[in-house]
């Protein structure tokens, strides 16, 4: 029951993990660009959806706003700061990612300060009690919504022309320019698309668990993720979002404890301090050992 | 139909590609580009295609005509739109879909009568057919290539340019690739440049030949003109 | 030509304006305008905003004008050390009011060698001692204190199993550490179940608070920040436990609590050591005053307290003033007579702000009462109580 | 570096050291604070610039080093034994970091070193008998070859001192063969592999030398600050790093000491130009902003970093200035000259 509870938890937290992770991969797919910011891209999306509220428009109608303001904003990036640096070093253009990361927080402290924020209701407030199980309207909601657009995004991607071309450009750069695709304006649809991702993630998330500037560490969370699904497998993301947040659930309800209540037992240790922090690093390293390529990812070789 | 007049290509903006070169392909004709390896046989190809920004290059001087418009400066894929294929080096398609998505694929841009060219594709190459729900990827090097020229014809080319498409392939495979351009050269009328290092059977069909090293022309001929002794001196020269 | 680009740049920096020079008096704050912990920063506002007030409405100290500093340790180590550093030597401040424990606890022996009197924004009681720190002060309880002061109204409502929850810092995990230590738990009848570490910058804790659920305790005592005490109490919603279950301390008691959480913030209770603003309190007069053509950027109970810590620091400074009759030439025996003058405070009033205190222990306040959420506000359960 | 540049490099340390008695103790940490962040950077610079291993754990390797200078240090050894240690054991912490690289490359290994960094900030919390924990390791100040330099204006004088020698050693390493090899692998390991390197064993040399630079630059930063704590090496200090060395310039030396320069005193700068108009939020969200905005702005306009800008600027000013010009060199040829000068 207890294990079940941890579960639901875990699962919430875990499908939007995956709706992060979802848009890191489909940008390293087409252009081979890490997404660092994807974490910032969150937190924007969140703190505009609350700016619009609190200038009064429901929150349903904000959030439809606030991703179409962070398309916008993706494709924006893409244009302004990814497409000068076809040329640069791999090293230059995470560092790119990252100033637009630092840059989006301190837009957002600017905007609406440093202070943790009550973030609008999307949802009804409230939980259903199934047999000694919690399940908040919130749990609820972000699981669906973001299984639904897992799924609706994955058969848009595998079923309709533009997921094709997205296909073409993320299987083979030369092979697609040569059949007419436009690369380039493939890789801005790629991070529109994601900003949205995530910017709804983000969303989701402060809806979960409030508004703060912090909310852009779930960009660093989302790697672990990416890596243990594989950097190129879209399914793989949202397998490993869902594991890894019931994962961290289950660490920090029954690992902890387990294993303090037998340390403090048996020896003079009393804590392990936050062992949910690493549990996804661990696993990382461990997965990255035994098979580079992910669980759910495909060899790709070196080109010389 | 193609008019490359002193052209020069750089990579990297220093180093040399192609120095000077002229090439023409008039309309309907079969051109041969000859040349060792590294002379500059896939830089001339990709100028004329546009792809080279993607790779480091830039045409430092010179240009490119297509039926009256220039090329330069123009991105693949409006190249690929006004009606010039290129099927590149190294069988590039798309390995993780599939043989039919990849047809489709190619005629994205161009998705009138797309049905009927996937039909004639199809005869053409009934061996796409028979794989056409499989991955690229299971493909042999000689289906590749039939599937990299399949997808050129889905672009409704009234130029195609192969890129040395025999490398690696069969004695067997070579002979059957050639055959196919030739049967696109007679049932279409479609204008062909085939870049080669050496190849016999490519004599045969071609109208025109062009001789490239170290990234000049060398030698502008036609076919009867040139044989294995003389191609060897100039390749060495 | 490598060193000259840095060299300029650094001459551009020691060049740019310091404002110093002009003023008699130079008093030093730094807190954490923008971090982690943010929520809480209306002491650091108060105490600048007090001697602001001072210069407005009595012209400053004895007639001498205060410029003071207002800097941002952003909770980061090295930025609250760069900070120190500034206060003490650039900006030549008789009295500095620093932030976080790490920090402090890391610059106790220089602040000791500098001489520099210094008012201490963290109430951990590593930082605590007149005989080993004399140029410390403290503004209240000890964090232990304000633990001890908790569990025991756990003990007289008649509990017995408490859980102890806290960040994964300095300021979460030390002074639970030092309470666990003592065995003044057992001492008071209770019985520690489980002692429970989160990540400072937790946005979600979930799990733990399962954990928590699943052991069942009496009383949950947290030893964090407000940012983290509202993800606590979040948490508890969800899961079905209530508010009430669970206490902080003095740094829980944040309009934000009953703001962003509501009808499931009802029944928590948090340790106050100081008035709430907008308390019917003589110190409300000058605030509000103040107020009419200033802003204030927090209108919370740290705000008092950084306004009872200016009064306390501005109240040493004026007597050691008196004393020389004027500010004194030398920054060195002006901080040494502050210092001396700030442990010798008679019977401080504060303007109803805490009760009335004396510094001679270094602590001033030593009284605290348990706050609770009712209706949405916070209000007062019980008496004022002496930590020791 | 030639000789001409060695004997500029510590003319220019020696005037540094000069000047240093003049300025306050503001002035003289932020002269060690650049120093020791210079080290540090160019211990990745060596890592990343040169042999293409992407870390993001410099943060938490700074931190080793902090921890074990400071627990050599309150054994009551002299500040010299506890840098060097804190340089070995460092060494030896990023060759266990450095040990996937032998299986993965590029992206892959650099998310593993995101792996290394947040295990080590969570040891940092765990491991109480040699960091104590959340509280910090406290240093006590230690002897330098026996003085008291314990002070700002000291602490500086042994960074700048420390940073030259740094420079010294790094750009000769480059010239033997191990530094060489290092390039090898950064431009191909494929290439390297053919051309007879031991990619393996070169890789983990890299990774020991970079751990030795930057554990004495996190024992340097141990003994200033007084204290080592984990908050002070977390994943933002890595990112400080690559910041540092990618606005400097990518494998260049001088780019390491620009880089570090520009990554702490900018927002410095930005800072005291805020506090003349803003509040205090304001001020920390321009700078901030500023921080990442010349940062984007840097690689996409100036992808090889400070360096390239100030030397090609050199070159300007050298071409008006006398028939020394060579006015046949591209722009293009900047990375070969960058690398030719060092």
């Amino acid at each position: 029951m207890f294990v079940l509870q941890l579960a639901v938890a875990g699962i919430a937290i875990g499908s939007v993990y995956a709706l992060i992770a979802l848009g890191i991969v489909l940008i390293y797919k087409c252009s081979g660009v890490v997404n660092f910011a994807q974490g910032g891209y969150a937190m924007l999306g969140a703190f505009i959806t609350y700016g619009l509220t609190s200038v009064g428009l429901p929150s349903v109608i904000a959030l439809v706003l606030a991703i179409a303001v962070m398309g916008g904003l993706g494709a924006l990036t893409q244009i302004l700061v990814l497409r000068p640096m076809l040329k640069a070093p791999v090293v230059a253009v995470m560092m790119a990612t990252l100033g637009i990361l630092i840059t989006f927080r301190a837009v957002c402290l600017l905007i609406w300060g440093p202070d943790q924020i009550g973030f609008p209701a999307l949802f009804p407030i409230g939980a259903i009690e199934l047999s000694g199980i919690f399940m908040t309207y919130n749990y609820i909601a972000a699981f669906l919504l973001s299984a639904i657009l897992c799924a609706g995004f994955l058969a848009f991607y595998h079923y309709t022309p533009i997921g094709l071309m997205q296909r073409c450009t993320a299987d083979n750069t030369r092979a697609a320019l040569a059949v007419g695709i436009h690369v380039s304006n493939q890789v801005t649809i790629a991070w529109t698309a994601s900003a949205m991702l995530a910017g709804l993630g983000g969303a989701l998330l402060a809806s979960l668990n409030g508004l703060s500037l912090g909310l852009s560490n779930i960009g660093l969370v989302a790697f672990p993720v990416i890596v243990l699904g594989g950097m190129t497998s879209l399914p793989g993301a949202v397998v490993a979002g869902l594991v890894l947040g019931i994962l961290q659930a289950v660490t920090d309800g029954v690992l902890t404890p387990a294993i303090e209540r037998f340390l403090r037992e048996h020896t003079d240790i009393y804590s392990v301090g936050t062992l949910q922090q690493v549990i996804p690093y661990a696993l990382l390293v461990l997965v990255l050992l035994v098979r580079p390529q992910g669980i759910f990812g495909t060899k790709e070789s070196e080109r010389v | 139909m193609l008019d490359v007049s002193g052209l020069s290509v750089r990579y990297d903006s220093v180093i040399a590609a192609l120095e000077g070169i002229d090439f023409e392909v008039g309309e309907g004709r079969i051109v041969a580009l000859l040349g060792p390896n590294g002379a500059g046989k896939s830089t001339l190809l990709k100028a004329i295609a546009g792809m080279l920004p993607f790779e480091q290059g830039e045409i430092a001087s010179g240009k490119a005509v297509f039926d009256g418009v220039l090329l330069n400066g123009k991105h693949p894929a409006a190249i690929t739109r006004s009606g010039i294929a290129l099927v590149q080096d190294g069988r590039q398609c798309f390995r993780n879909l599939s043989v039919g998505e990849n047809l489709k694929a190619a005629s994205f841009r161009h998705s009138k009568g797309a049905e009927d060219r996937l039909q004639l594709v199809l005869t053409y190459f009934p061996i796409l057919e028979e794989f056409y729900a499989r991955p690229a990827g299971v493909l042999s090097g000689g289906q590749l290539q039939m599937l990299v020229i399949g997808m050129a014809l889905m672009i409704q080319p009234r130029l195609l340019m192969l890129d040395e498409p025999s490398l690696g392939l069969s004695p067997v495979m070579v002979q059957s690739v050639f055959e196919i351009v030739e049967r696109l050269h007679q049932d279409l009328g479609m204008t062909v440049v085939v870049a080669e290092q050496t190849v016999p059977r490519l004599m045969e069909i071609a109208d025109d030949v062009y001789v490239l090293s170290r990234g000049h022309s060398v030698l502008h001929a036609p076919p009867d003109e040139i044989d294995e002794d003389r191609l060897q001196s100039l390749y060495l020269s | 030509m490598r060193k000259s680009l840095v060299i300029a740049a650094f001459g551009a920096l020691l060049a740019s304006p310091s404002n110093a020079v002009s003023a008699d008096i130079n008093v030093c704050i730094w807190g954490t305008i923008t971090g982690p912990d943010a929520l809480v920063n209306g002491m650091s506002y108060g105490a600048r905003d007090y001697f602001e007030y001072l210069n407005e409405a009595e012209g400053g100290i004895e007639g001498h004008k205060v410029h003071t500093v207002l800097l941002d340790g952003r909770y980061k180590l090295d930025e609250e050390q760069k900070n120190y550093r500034r206060c003490v030597s650039e900006e030549n401040a008789v009295f500095i009011n620093g932030w976080s424990t790490g920090a402090v606890k890391s610059l106790r022996d220089q602040i000791q060698s500098d001489a520099v009197p210094f008012m201490t924004d963290s109430h951990s009681s590593e930082v605590l001692d007149p005989k080993k720190f004399p140029y410390i002060f403290m503004a209240g309880p000890t964090y232990e204190q304000q633990i001890l002061i908790g569990l025991r109204s756990a003990a007289k409502a008649g509990g017995k199993r408490v859980v102890i929850m806290h960040a994964n810092n300095e300021y979460g995990r030390a002074p639970v550490e030092v309470v666990r230590k003592s065995g003044a738990i057992e001492e008071m009848g209770l019985e520690l179940v489980d002692q429970i570490e989160f990540p400072f910058d937790t946005q979600d804790l979930t799990g733990q608070i399962l954990r928590v659920k699943n052991i069942d305790p009496d009383l949950v005592f947290v030893q964090a920040s407000t940012p983290q005490m509202l993800v606590v109490l979040r948490d508890a919603a969800k899961v079905g436990l209530p508010a009430s279950l669970f206490m902080g301390n003095m740094y829980n008691i944040s309009p934000a609590i009953p703001e962003q959480l509501g009808a499931s913030a009802e029944g928590f209770r948090s340790i106050q050591l100081y008035a709430d603003f907008g308390s019917d309190i003589p110190a409300m007069k000058d605030i509000n005053k103040y107020g009419e053509s200033n802003t204030i950027e927090k209108r919370d109970t740290y705000y008092m307290k950084g306004w009872y810590q200016g009064i306390a620091m501005s109240t040493a400074i004026r007597n050691a003033v008196k004393k020389a009759g004027g500010v004194p030439d030398d920054l060195v025996a002006f901080r040494n007579s502050v210092r001396d003058e700030m442990e010798n405070l008679p019977s401080l009033d504060t303007g109803g702000i805490t009760p009335v205190v004396n510094y001679a222990n270094h602590q001033g306040p030593t009284q605290a009462r348990i706050s609770e959420i009712k209706g949405g506000s916070y209000t007062a359960v019980g008496e004022w109580i002496d930590a020791e | 570096m030639s000789l001409r540049q060695i004997i500029i490099l510590i003319t220019v340390a020696l005037a540094v050291m000069v000047v240093l008695p003049g300025l306050g103790r503001y002035g003289a940490y932020i002269v060690y604070v650049v120093a020791i962040a210079s080290i540090g950077a160019l211990a990745l610079n060596l890592l990343i610039g040169y042999c293409g291993q992407i870390s993001f754990c410099h943060g938490g390797l700074l931190g080793v080093g902090a921890y074990a200078a400071g627990n050599i240090g309150n054994a009551g050894q002299d500040m010299v034994v506890a840098l060097v240690g804190a340089g070995i054991v460092t060494a030896f912490v990023s060759v266990m970091i450095g040990l996937p690289a032998l299986r993965l490359r590029g992206l892959y290994f650099a998310i593993s070193t995101l792996a290394a960094q947040f295990i080590l900030e969570y040891l940092f919390r765990l491991i109480e008998p040699w960091t104590h924990g959340v509280s910090g390791l406290l240093i006590q100040p230690a002897p330098f070859f026996g003085l008291d330099l314990s002070n700002d204006r000291g602490y500086a004088a042994i960074a700048v001192g420390l940073l030259v020698m740094s420079l010294i050693a790094v750009s000769r390493l480059l010239r033997t063969d191990l530094g060489r090899r290092f390039i090898l692998i950064r431009d191909s390991e494929i290439v390297a592999r053919g051309m007879g390197v031991n990619v393996a064993r070169t890789k983990l040399w890299a990774f020991a030398i970079s751990g030795f630079l930057a554990g004495m630059s996190g024992g340097l930063l141990a003994f200033t600050s007084r204290i080592a704590a984990p908050e002070a090496f977390e994943i933002a200090l890595s990112v400080d790093y690559v910041a540092m060395i990618i606005v400097g310039g990518l494998g260049s030396l001088p780019g390491a000491v620009i880089g570090a320069g520009f990554v702490v005193l900018l927002p410095e700068v930005a800072q005291r130009i805020g506090e003349t108009f803003g509040a205090a939020t304001q001020t920390a969200a321009l700078r901030e902003m500023v921080f990442g905005l010349l940062i984007i702005l840097f690689l996409i306009h100036e992808p090889r970093g400070l360096n390239s800008l100030a030397s090609r600027a050199v070159r300007r000013l050298r071409r008006t200035s006398g028939p020394l010009s060579n006015n046949k060199r591209s722009s293009a040829s900047d990375l070969e000259m960058t690398q030719a000068r060092l």
